[in-house]
């Protein structure tokens, strides 16, 4: 396939319009996403290409949300834009004890496409309402898959599997990877949910990551590179369900692991990863997996607190040196 | 809605069916046959039956956690719902599901629900639905009063509003929110004078008389229908029973159940106009109570012959497999 | 709430300090001096000094996203709002909470809320907190006409209204929520017309005519302190700037803003009425701006000098220690 | 001090009294509390010796945890009843965006004394939206408590420890444990918040449970004397902070540890547990940390599919037969 440079924004937009175009029932519902084509211009020319399937609504989070498990209920496709990730509280029952739960609790009657899409993370100087990074909580939720891209690429291959999954899926892009660039394929791709990338090939550790903790461990490769240590980048890209043997193979050749991400780290996924590794992968184990998160307090707003409450390059490194016991 | 003596038979026995199969879940409950909590609608048959009978079979209902007299009116199986109830695997929900969950999706029905109100966000998307794909379905949402002092409703009710949406918010204002009374919990006495702050008409309606309730919702349905928006009806009605099967009822005294019971049981009120039409009689009435009857023994013989679900079985519906 | 020309000359001041704060801050912001992002209430400066001079020092206020003009009213010190604006140690919330979240509980502001509308279910608490203290205090919540939209909001009145809460319930509706128009978010033309839903007093409000404003507070004050519950105020008024400061505002004419800057502007009408009492000359009107000025100067120098925090008080405030 | 027998319900009613007596500004609210003293009668005596400190609401969850956030923050000391612990997706916003945060947003300016206690399980046949057992959402939340006692005993020292906290505390018990009984202290009996206690000594693993898991344990520890296997059983009691002193040291002595809980395995507290176990104890660990809880999906209805979904006594011996190789 030809590829582009598009930042994950242009990914996003492109492959929902190959999506709308292909399937009339998809439609984009959510707060101020017309005339601005989504607050950071993440659904550009939708507007203009699909005028009556891309819908503002007032701010109602909780029948947004509900609105999405209706219609998908009734043979709509429905992606839901949440404006931020932290207003998720305002939707919980409906995509926790609604979306998750209808079709087990009807005996597999129906099916529930749904995507929830969400803005979420830090560094944006936006405090402790607006950067938090949530997935975990999902991840908890029988239901419900979790998909959480880096690359623009694969914004692109996920978004298309998310939006043709017949199950609802938690769909988390960084605020801040918005406009980060990357090829893209041109034509229509797919990644189907559940299979993590091995982004980059090592053998000294394993670095297990996601979202922006992506981006803090391509930097982190290279600082390592100068101690001659040599890391492989695991790219979860869906953190529900998990490509466990994708890790295990990356663990077999590197008998260590750290996990990044940026949500908080007590209670993160990287716990449930930590948990399973030296579950299914004891013997392998050079030495305990390390997590790497933000710090256990909400995200602070000034500059240099925000930077500290942050998992950086640094952490990402020092959590290696202390596996490769270098 | 036409008002010949074949629909209003056809209701007659609807209403004396929901009466039936709740009073046939209470004892099985009683029994310890029936696992959980179920909670039953006897003296608001008025209000599902009249509702659902304004419908069309690809209509939209949602219910609630008291939800087995929607489920009957608009057309559902009494023996996989009596199945359900008993958790078994023959049940509408192959047993994951229970009383409070019970649906039938086949007849339009989008679930009941074990969180009060909640199923106001599920009908504006299903309303929204609709106007996306311009079918003439309409949305009928249930829920209580006490579920009307919930947050969700004050967003559906803006959301139908402004897009027009083809729903019919149907609050069964039955008294009594669990042991509170609507009197202590609502802010205003009538809660369809809310709906003027939505620019949505509202109706107060006789819950316990079938023929009051029919005409609001025909009104309702045909303003849907016609693209023009959704409407709001109050349902006045009481709870004859419990909140519960087995709640103690201390908040309330026998004499206040009584005197709806016995003033206003809404079919006895139906059948007191049958019988001036002439449609009905004595003899019809036993002969009708007895066709229900055997037609329940049947739905209780199928749901106490069929098997509990595999334990295994708990794995599977959770995802769609692709 | 008294109206000689000291508490006049003293609300004119307020608001030309509300105005010239916001305008310092959009000034700040965009040279990068602020962090984050800002939301301003210039042209709405009625409302939050025409609401928060009819309060006590002890009443509470809960304000929002767009806070600073609340929090100048209620009496807030202007350079630790400014040294918090731009994320500063010596900020009121040390740099934590931004503008955002600003808050000053040692005047009554129980906070500002980067969640729209998450301020109701908090005031709710605050109400029943003074009911259950016996004191006498009052509890004002502001809102935007989008968050008079999300669920809490109805959920809030109700219990206001049921309990008789001392709560005032003001919805600045500036006509705009982020890029939607009232017009098309809200049911109703005038929010005000929900409050009869809830049993409760509503009130329309020339939002930019703070004696208007004045009035319909006085009232609403004298009801809560009186124990007679609950008020809902409606200021309509206009948001001047965009949404964010840097929104680039794709969703409305420069027209209409001008419009309601050039005729509706809440200090131009204020003065107006105080130069007609001769209260105020231009000259007057000159010294005032400058004396604001100077100290909005001393406030930005304060916030200049002020250092960052360190990183590792970020680790700190998360609980009480006990 | 001088104990009696006494079920949980009871336990929590006898602790509510004395703190209510000790300090006016305690008060209780939520649905359907006064005239059966609460749903499982648990606030038993209440509302007759504090008639006006008991209050009904209407059904409005968010609100009830707003008054709960709102009264805090104005010199009261609320105690929030949620009813049903899975309404807590109601109350989201109010509890992780507000309560868990208006403390460090305002840089420290005030306190926020107040209890959401939830009662949470499974057990009862009352499907997905009335079993579940979320306090790991709750854990991965900075700024909260997380308490979740198992004996009478425990439920009247830790809801007067978290009464006393000036943090909000998500205090869970399960419905099921109203009324076991067990011995109960007469006196002003409290166990502070972050200790956990070994309630039964053992050489060859640690059970590290709490809330209904700590049952499941004690069952299993029979089970298991048979099979010549000494199980310690650890109740953590307090989830949030962590009593990790006391978790080592267990381990440190058994070498071995299996986590059980009710809740659903993916994403749930055993997986911060191991991970953290498996960090800081890497070297002490004979056998990977095993975790017991309900498996992936929601809670069904039908007794045969709720009774094979919830974690059972088998499932903890089996955990242990396999970290013991036995
Ligand atoms: C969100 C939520 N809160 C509380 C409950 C517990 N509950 C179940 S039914 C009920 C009373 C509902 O009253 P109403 O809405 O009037 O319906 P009715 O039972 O009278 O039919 C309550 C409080 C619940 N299921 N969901
Ligand atoms: C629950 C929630 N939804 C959405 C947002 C994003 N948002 C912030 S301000 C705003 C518009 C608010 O409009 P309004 O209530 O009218 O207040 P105004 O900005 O006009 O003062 C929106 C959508 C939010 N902060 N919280
Ligand atoms: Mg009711
Ligand atoms: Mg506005």
């Amino acid at each position: 396939m030809s590829e582009r440079i598009l930042s994950s924004s242009a990914a996003l937009a492109e492959a929902l319009q190959e999506e709308m175009r292909r399937d009339e029932t998809i439609f984009i519902l959510g707060e101020d996403l017309v005339s601005h084509a989504g607050i950071f211009g993440q659904f550009k020319g939708i507007p203009e290409q699909f005028p009556e399937r891309i819908i503002d609504t007032p701010i109602s989070e909780t029948c947004i949300a509900g609105c999405g498990v209706g219609a998908a209920l009734t043979g709509m496709r429905p992606f839901v834009d949440f404006h931020f990730s932290d207003f998720i509280t305002c939707g919980m029952d409906e995509i926790c004890n609604q979306a998750a739960k209808v079709r087990y609790m009807s005996g597999g009657q129906v099916k529930l496409p749904l995507v929830v899409w969400c803005p979420d993370g830090g560094g944006l100087r936006a405090a402790a309402q607006h950067s938090q990074s949530l997935e975990a909580w999902f991840v908890h939720m029988p239901g419900l898959k979790v998909v959480m891209p880096s690359e623009p690429r694969d914004v692109k291959g996920l978004i298309k599997a998310a939006i043709r999954d017949d199950n609802p899926v938690m769909f988390f892009q960084h605020k801040k990877l918005f406009a980060k660039e990357g090829p893209v394929p041109e034509d229509d791709y797919i990644i189907a949910l559940g299979q993590a990338a091995v982004k980059r090939q090592g053998s000294d550790v394993s670095l297990l990551c996601y979202g922006s903790g992506y981006y803090l461990c391509l930097e982190a490769v290279e600082v390592l590179k100068q101690k001659q240590i040599d890391a492989e980048v695991v790219d979860l890209r869906t953190l529900k369900p998990l490509d466990m043997d994708t890790v295990a193979a990356s663990i077999r050749k590197t008998h260590r692991a750290v996990t990044v991400h940026e949500a908080c780290v007590t209670g993160g996924f990287g716990a449930e990863l930590a948990a399973r590794i030296q579950d299914e992968l004891f013997d392998e184990l050079d030495a305990p997996v390390k997590r790497v998160g933000a710090k256990n307090v909400p995200i602070p707003f000034s500059p240099t607190l925000e930077d500290f409450v942050l998992p950086s390059v640094d952490d990402v490194v020092e959590a290696v040196r202390s596996v490769t016991y270098r | 809605m036409p008002d010949d003596k074949k629909t209003l038979m056809e209701l007659y026995r609807k209403m004396v069916t929901v009466r039936q199969f709740e009073t046939m879940a209470g004892e099985y409950f009683a029994a310890g046959k029936i696992p959980g909590f179920i909670h039953l609608s006897i003296g608001q048959e008025a209000s599902s039956v009249g509702v659902c009978s304004c419908l069309q079979p690809d209509d939209y209902v949602i219910t609630t956690h008291r939800g087995h007299g929607h489920m009957i009116a608009k057309g559902a199986d009494l023996k996989r719902m009596t199945a359900e109830l008993f958790g078994k695997q023959t049940g509408y929900c192959k047993g994951k599901g229970g009383s409070m969950h019970i649906a039938d999706f086949s007849i339009g029905i989008l679930g009941a629900n074990g969180v009060v109100a909640a199923g106001l966000p599920i009908i504006s998307g299903a309303g929204l639905s609709i106007k996306l794909r311009k079918t003439d379905q309409v949305a009928v949402c249930f829920f209580g009063d006490g579920g009307a002092n919930r947050g969700p409703v004050h967003e559906a009710m803006n959301m139908a509003s402004i897009w027009k949406l083809p729903i019919i918010f149907v609050v069964e204002n039955n008294q009594w929110a669990s042991t509170t009374p609507v009197s202590y919990s609502c802010s205003v006495k009538d809660l369809y004078r809310r709906a003027a702050g939505y620019n949505m008409p509202g109706q107060k309606v006789d819950g316990n008389d079938i023929m009051a309730v029919r005409k609001a919702t025909t009104q309702a349905v045909a303003r849907a229908r016609a693209g023009e928006g959704p409407t709001f009806i109050e349902n006045k009605t009481y709870r004859i029973k419990g909140h519960f099967e087995g709640d103690p009822q201390k908040y309330r005294t026998p004499e206040e159940v009584k005197k709806w019971q016995e003033q206003k049981d809404p079919i006895e009120r139906f059948s007191r106009l049958l019988f001036k039409k002439k449609y009905l009689s004595r003899k019809l009435a036993d002969q009708i109570q007895a066709e229900v009857a055997a037609e329940l023994k049947a739905a209780v013989a199928f749901a106490q012959d069929s098997p509990l679900p595999e334990p295994e079985e708990a794995l599977t519906d959770v995802y769609v497999e692709s």
